[in-house]
């Protein structure tokens, strides 16, 4: 009972995190078409920014400022690149986010070193709220469970009552039919991206200390986005918190039980000994795959359902 | 007769590589630069490696993020191969080798693409992406196939081979190398005039209309996945020839990237343009990446500048000249190419030097190196050498766009011409 | 049409290539030194450039070796083993008699084979790979060779070293580590050693995890806590290691961290105060150890490079390697790797912090003093100016982990 | 009795709650020219991607020369002896013209999923692509890549890939769409000589191609067949009138 809430809580925040992330993709995959591999290095920069601003003008402004920023770079990225690659179709959208995140990693290693920066939890969130069966419970995980929860309903009132948050959701839908309905989609096309790079960044600024802020958390973070993304389906904002929150779970309480393929096959009768074969793969423990099972729970969700779990079109 | 007389340029080329080590022979030593043939033949491997890269994203449109997943999985099986015949369970001629490999990567394309060819486009890529990392991680996991972290290491001297060579010296595995490579890129450009290559293509612009033209899409792309996977295979029996150890590296996402890099700087849409883009991948990574902290920078670089301004690629550029080349009006280009060509230079030469100079402030600096053009050592704190840098890279950057117009009218102008004379007769 | 086009462009940038052919005559003696210099391992490569630099530069101002001065050619190897073995094709181009690698042991791997054939097959032209941090125990066991010298204690030492280091009053530990070859051989040697030399402690778990993939540690310090553990003994590096410290603070764990790599760059910036009295690192070297020992001209040679790099010296342990080049050289008499590799096996040097260490003639593994530092405040050089520091808390002496080996080592 | 080349059976089709095919029964017989007219949104196009398996039935039956198409793919149906145009031209716009029409004749001449035969080599296929490419006038647009040309060229080389293979039973889908007057005649004819000998069922808004054309025309309204005749009958069929020719008559 005990590991079971407090890997509850945990999985929560983590999939919390990932939604952050994610959410802002989704919106830019569903929308554009277009998988943005630079994601997650807008992720790394929310980190970063947040880190020097912190550094002369505290946190707090930084939770607002960070995100600006990152949103701006999203902007340019949108009007000076992306839309200048539209026309060759989405892998070359694709390639050019690719290199983009290429570019970012090194810019950071040049501007901010290659080790990790002491990006730190604001002093103010720095303690333990509650304790749950004798684990503390950070004030500080509160708060990002907090910001996230706002973000989506930000979003989701956002998209349901603005007129922009129509259009998107018409767009989200039907690319097509926006375009069709006389809106200057280019504009909405930026706004979408620079939302969602925003988005990215607000995760940056509250991931990057709860997790290291370092070069390469890009790289590290850059798959299971995607992976949430797809697995939650085009289109769907619900799918996508749905599938953030599942990861995040399945990875918390993979790591509870330590079983394999070896104990379910006992289950049966079957003993599995060193010279059984494939004897390596049917000894491996949940635990330790625990981190893979996203990847697998991907393909297996393409192969079978290319929409996704939520989405109203296939990948 | 006429087949030599038609394909006369791949023979000279042949020769051409053969001749080429020896420009770095070390005549004072009496001795092969082994540096320059160990870069040459990685070359050659990660030629077929893009060639089969670009039979799945030029020839059929599939985006894979997991394609050095055969790459590897074919290496691993062939310095399986090699370690048996060393221990005289089986007998293969050292020659075949990369053949092992091949049929390594046959079996797995086979197998994984049963799985990863029930979808096209994006939903293809995002499970090729997924595979790639499954693949990898498992890599580093299971000890008995992958050997952990240490790989598989082999002798690649096996006193089996055909032609009596023992393969000591990185010159004889360069020839190994060029042979099956020459090889390799024959079958892949043959494959392309075939019945399946051509309905790759056809899946690629339209898999509805393949379908109503009596073809199964996914089948074509099950069995284009699979003989990619056969010649991805025999480049990672190559691979393992050449540096007689394969470890996990081999099957990871980074070795999938730079597929995709150098096809896409070499330009999909050409036969050749993986294999140029190759050249320049593996040279930024091996040549300037011992000149520059900041390769990496670069490669991105050059790779944006390809996406946004020469989706064709390098070898589309050139193909772009075939019309006025065949109409015997190229050298028309000359000058305005010459008159583009310093304010490029500029701009080029402005953008280095400030990429450098923050290098050296933030990286370069500490590691104690300095920065040095010509022996004359600079001093990247005084504001002068950051002045020119910005000056040349705002003065190339406007000049190159002036110059750039009146390129593209003469350009235009000169296609003009060109398609009203072909038009003629 | 398109193929010819293809093949003069590829023919003319072949040409190109050409030009960056280059010799150069021997004038110092070079050490090509290859590690991650770019990529998400940079870090390590980078941080261990310049500590070298700075050691050569002082071994220089002594004198070099045979009236020679050292030379550090870094080649960036992307963590690749394939770049590895392309540096080393470059260094022997070169003749350069040395190579030097310390991160991972998969490119080391790579390189004792590499270097193994290359010396076979080329019997005038041959290199000694001086191994400065990977740590697989079998490079100096079933895969030892001769040309290969390790100046690291393997991972099974330093598990030894752990578990010496453990308090009396510890008995219960949880032992977690990456799911590779080096993790599994860390998790695996940590238990001989804890079931030989301390019998009264208990293994309340065991775990591996997928290398460098998981993002969120809390789940399993839910678990370690759930099992009594009053220690966590790991061999994690980087991300793995940061962000198991990191949740196992949030969550408020009453735990000892028991670590391989926690001094290493980056590693205090990203666990913080919060690790104060709670992390410990096995280390071969700490700037703390000469204050603590009285030793000054050990005090003033590393200040030198927190004066000089505003960075810490934790690496200054590699000084040791520079000294036993520098004594095999002059030994040898000349440049010819065969001649220093005889001289620097069985050879012995009290080194710069005042131990005996010994280059073991039988597997060429350097045997020397190894320490165990606490995570703290008020120590005199702090880490990476988070205000806390290494104090040394167990000097383990050579004698102590003089460990057999397997090695059948082949002379040539 | 011969069999009918196609035949309908109750085809109903919905997509969500919606029914766009509500129950049609349609025999067509071999050899027959036949044209299916009705008014925007009447479901005929749906009826033609329901034939030719683009979409599966939700109920009903249809089969193609005697054979049940049920749970067959679009690729096993062409096998059986149909073959289709689409209303937005679909063809292979990156390939040569020459390789677009013989993409079309490779299956049925047994060259499947060959990669060891060259197609260079292949003296009598290419010979036949080239005949084809001559009676659609396309002979010395022969190298030019699809997708550079003009609209009704592209028609052309549609309904070209479209009778490539020799199907005996051909869909075509408003294939004269979007053309001049001129380009409609040569249309009119190129259609008129390919399907000698065939079925041939198309969609057309064009009343002077379906009158000009077609043995039989069916009407199809709101997803059900009200009339299905000689085209003299359909011209004096009242419902006809009454549903749709009357609009276009007004």
């Amino acid at each position: 009972m005990e590991v079971f809430v407090v890997s509850l809580l945990n999985g929560l925040v983590y999939g919390m995190l990932l939604f952050m992330l994610a959410s802002g993709l989704t919106l830019i995959f569903s929308m554009m078409g277009v998988l943005n591999f630079a994601h997650a290095s807008v992720y790394m920069l929310g980190a970063y920014f947040a880190y020097t601003i912190s550094l002369y003008v505290g946190f707090w402004p930084a939770l607002i400022l960070a995100p600006l920023l990152c949103g701006l770079i999203g902007a340019a990225i949108e009007m000076w690149g992306l839309r200048r690659v539209h026309r060759h179709g989405h892998v070359a959208e694709l390639l050019l986010t690719f290199g983009l995140a290429l570019i970012i990693e090194k810019v950071v290693q040049m501007t901010w070193g290659l080790l990790p920066v002491p990006y730190r939890i604001p002093e103010l969130l720095d303690f333990p709220l509650f304790r749950v069966y004798g684990t503390q419970f950070p004030a500080y995980r509160a708060f990002m469970l907090l910001i996230s929860a706002l973000m989506f309903g930000a979003i989701w009132l956002g998209l349901r009552r603005t007129r922009v948050g129509l259009v998107i959701q018409a767009a989200l839908t039907h690319p097509e039919m926006a375009s069709a309905l006389g809106h200057n989609v280019p504009r909405i096309f930026t706004l979408v991206f620079a939302a969602g790079t925003a988005l990215a960044g607000l995760a940056g600024v509250i991931g990057g200390n709860y997790q290291v802020t370092e070069p390469a958390m890009a790289f590290t973070m850059g798959p299971i986005v995607f992976v949430v993304v797809v697995f939650g389906g085009l289109g769907s904002l619900t799918g996508c918190f749905i599938a953030s929150i599942f990861m995040g779970l399945i990875q918390t309480f993979a790591v509870v039980f330590d079983v394999s393929l070896a104990d379910l096959l006992a289950q049966f009768g079957i003993a599995v000994t060193a010279s059984t074969p494939f004897a390596e793969v049917l000894n491996v423990t949940l635990p330790r795959i625990g981190a893979l099972l996203p990847f697998l729970l991907m393909v297996l969700i393409l192969v079978f359902r290319p929409r996704g779990l939520m989405g109203t079109r296939d990948t | 007769m006429t087949l030599l007389r038609r394909n006369w340029p791949w023979l000279v080329a042949l020769a051409v590589l053969l001749a080429f080590p020896f420009l770095f022979y070390d005549w004072t030593r009496g001795r092969h630069s082994g540096f320059a043939l160990t870069l040459m033949s990685e070359i050659g491997v990660m030629a077929i490696f893009a060639l089969s890269y670009n039979m799945l994203l030029g020839q059929a449109g599939l985006l894979s993020f997991g394609h050095a997943v055969l790459f590897g999985l074919g290496a691993y099986c062939a310095a399986h191969t090699v370690n048996l015949v060393k221990a005289g369970t089986i007998w293969l001629p050292t020659e075949l080798v990369p053949l092992a490999g091949g049929l390594g990567g046959l079996f797995f394309g086979f197998v994984l693409g049963w799985l990863v060819t029930k979808q096209r486009a994006t939903a293809f890529a995002m499970i090729t992406l997924g595979l790639g990392e499954l693949v990898s991680a498992a890599a580093l996991m299971f000890m008995g196939f992958f050997g952990g972290e240490g790989g598989i290491t082999i002798d690649r001297v096996m006193d089996t081979s055909l032609l009596g060579v023992r393969y000591t010296s990185p010159w004889q595995v360069y020839c190994l190398v060029l042979g099956w490579a020459f090889v390799a890129a024959v079958l892949m450009r043959l494959q392309m005039q075939t019945p399946l290559g051509r309905m790759a293509n056809a899946t690629r612009d339209n898999f509805e209309r393949a379908q109503f033209v009596g073809y199964d899409p996914r089948r074509v792309r099950w069995m284009q996945f699979t003989l990619a996977g056969f010649f991805a295979g025999v480049g990672g029996g190559l691979y393992v020839m050449i540096y007689e150890i394969v470890t996990f590296d081999t099957v990871s996402a980074v070795k999938s990237a730079n597929a995709l890099l150098a096809v896409y700087i070499g330009g999909a849409g050409a036969f050749f343009g993986p294999v140029l883009g190759t050249i320049v991948v593996v040279l930024l990574q091996s040549g300037v990446s011992l000149l520059s902290n900041a390769w990496l920078l670069y490669v991105g670089v050059l790779f944006i500048v390809m996406v946004m301004y020469a989706p064709v690629g390098l070898a589309g550029l050139i193909g772009m000249h075939a019309p006025l080349w065949r109409t015997g009006r190229l050298r028309e280009l000359l000058l305005p190419y010459l008159r583009a060509l310093p304010p490029a230079l500029m701009l080029f030469l402005g953008f280095v030097l400030l990429v450098e100079l923050t290098s050296f402030t933030t990286i370069g600096a500490a590691q104690g190196k300095r920065f040095a053009i010509g022996g004359q050592t600079i001093d990247t704190t005084s504001p002068l050498p950051w002045a020119i840098a910005v000056a040349a890279l705002g003065v190339g950057a406007f000049w190159l766009r002036r110059e750039a117009h009146a390129f593209r009218l003469r350009w235009d102008a000169l296609m003009e011409d060109a398609k009203r004379q072909a038009g003629a007769p | 049409m398109r193929v010819r086009n293809g093949i003069s462009i590829l023919l003319g940038l072949m040409l190109a290539m050409a030009g960056m052919a280059a010799a150069s005559a021997q004038q110092t003696i070079k050490v090509a030194y290859t590690d991650p210099l770019s990529g998400p391992f940079a870090q390590v490569g980078d941080a261990n450039l310049k500590q070298m630099q700075y050691i050569i530069d002082f071994i220089n101002a002594k004198g070099g070796a045979l009236g020679k001065k050292f030379e550090l050619v870094p080649f960036d190897n992307k963590s690749q083993p394939s770049d590895a073995l392309i540096a080393l094709k470059s260094a022997t181009d070169q003749n350069m008699p040395f190579i030097m690698q310390c991160s991972g042991s998969n490119i080391a791997a790579a390189l004792i084979d590499g270097v193994n054939k290359h010396n076979d097959r080329n019997p005038d032209n041959r290199i000694i790979y001086l191994n400065c941090g990977a740590v697989a125990p079998e490079l100096t066991n079933e895969q030892c060779s001769f040309w290969h010298f390790r100046f690291d204690l393997h991972a099974a030492m330093k598990a030894e070293v752990m578990v010496r280091a453990l308090p009396k009053d510890t008995t219960k530990v949880y032992l977690i580590n990456q799911d590779y070859l080096f993790g599994q051989s860390v998790q695996r040697e940590l238990k001989t050693y804890l079931t030989k030399l301390r019998p009264d402690v208990q293994i309340v778990g065991d775990e591996l995890i997928p290398l460098g993939k998981i993002k969120d540690f809390s789940p399993y310090i839910t678990k370690i806590k759930a099992s009594g553990a009053q220690a966590l003994m790991t061999g994690n590096w980087g991300p793995d290691m940061n962000l198991l410290i990191k949740a196992g603070i949030d969550a408020g764990a009453d735990l000892r961290y028991y670590t391989f790599y926690a001094h290493l760059a980056g590693g205090p910036t990203a666990i913080g105060a919060g690790g104060e009295n709670r992390v410990l690192s096995v280390m071969p070297f700490s700037e703390n150890v000469s204050v603590e020992t009285g030793n000054k001209e050990a005090e003033a040679f590393t200040k030198g490079f927190r004066d000089k790099h505003k960075f810490d010296f934790t690496s200054a342990g590699f000084r040791t390697i520079f000294e036993y080049l520098q004594a095999a050289v002059n030994k040898a008499g000349a440049l010819d790797a065969t001649k220093i590799a005889y001289a620097l096996e069985g050879m012995s040097i009290r080194d710069f912090l005042g131990f005996e260490t010994t280059m073991r003639k039988a597997d060429h593994q350097l045997i020397g003093e190894y320490f165990v530092g606490t995570f703290k405040k008020g120590v005199k050089y702090d880490a990476e100016g988070t205000g806390l520091g290494w104090a040394t808390t167990a000097t383990i002496l050579a004698k102590d982990i003089d460990q057999p080996n397997s090695c059948k080592m082949k002379r040539p | 009795m011969t069999v009918p080349a196609i035949e309908l059976s109750d085809v109903r089709k919905n997509f969500g709650a919606t029914e766009i095919i509500r129950g049609v029964d349609l025999g067509i017989a071999r050899g027959e020219r036949h044209a299916i007219i009705g008014p925007n949104g009447a479901g005929k196009t749906t009826l033609f991607n329901l034939i030719s398996g683009r979409f599966p039935i939700s109920s009903g039956s249809i089969t193609v020369n005697g054979k049940s198409t049920a749970g067959l793919a679009p690729q096993e149906i062409n096998r059986l002896g149909l073959s289709r145009s689409f209303q937005i031209t679909s063809i292979f716009p990156r390939m040569t013209v020459f390789e677009n029409i013989r993409c079309g004749l490779l299956w049925s001449r047994g060259y499947r999923y060959s990669f060891w035969h060259l197609l260079g080599g292949q003296k009598a296929l290419n010979a036949e692509a080239d005949r084809l490419l001559d009676r659609l006038n396309l002979g010395d647009r022969r190298n030019v890549q699809a997708g550079l040309l003009s609209y009704a060229e592209q028609r052309a080389l549609e309904i070209g890939i479209t009778i490539a293979g020799g199907a005996d039973i051909i869909l075509l889908d408003e294939p004269t769409a979007g053309m001049s007057h001129s380009e409609t005649d040569a249309a009119v004819e190129l259609i008129r000589g390919v399907s000698e000998g065939k079925t041939l069922i198309m969609v057309e808004h064009d009343m002077s191609v379906v009158f000009g054309l077609a043995d039989r025309i069916t009407v199809l309204v709101y997803g059900e067949v009200i009339a299905s005749d000689t085209p003299a009958a359909i011209r004096g069929n009242a419902a006809v009138q009454e549903a749709y020719l009357g609009t276009i008559a007004a």
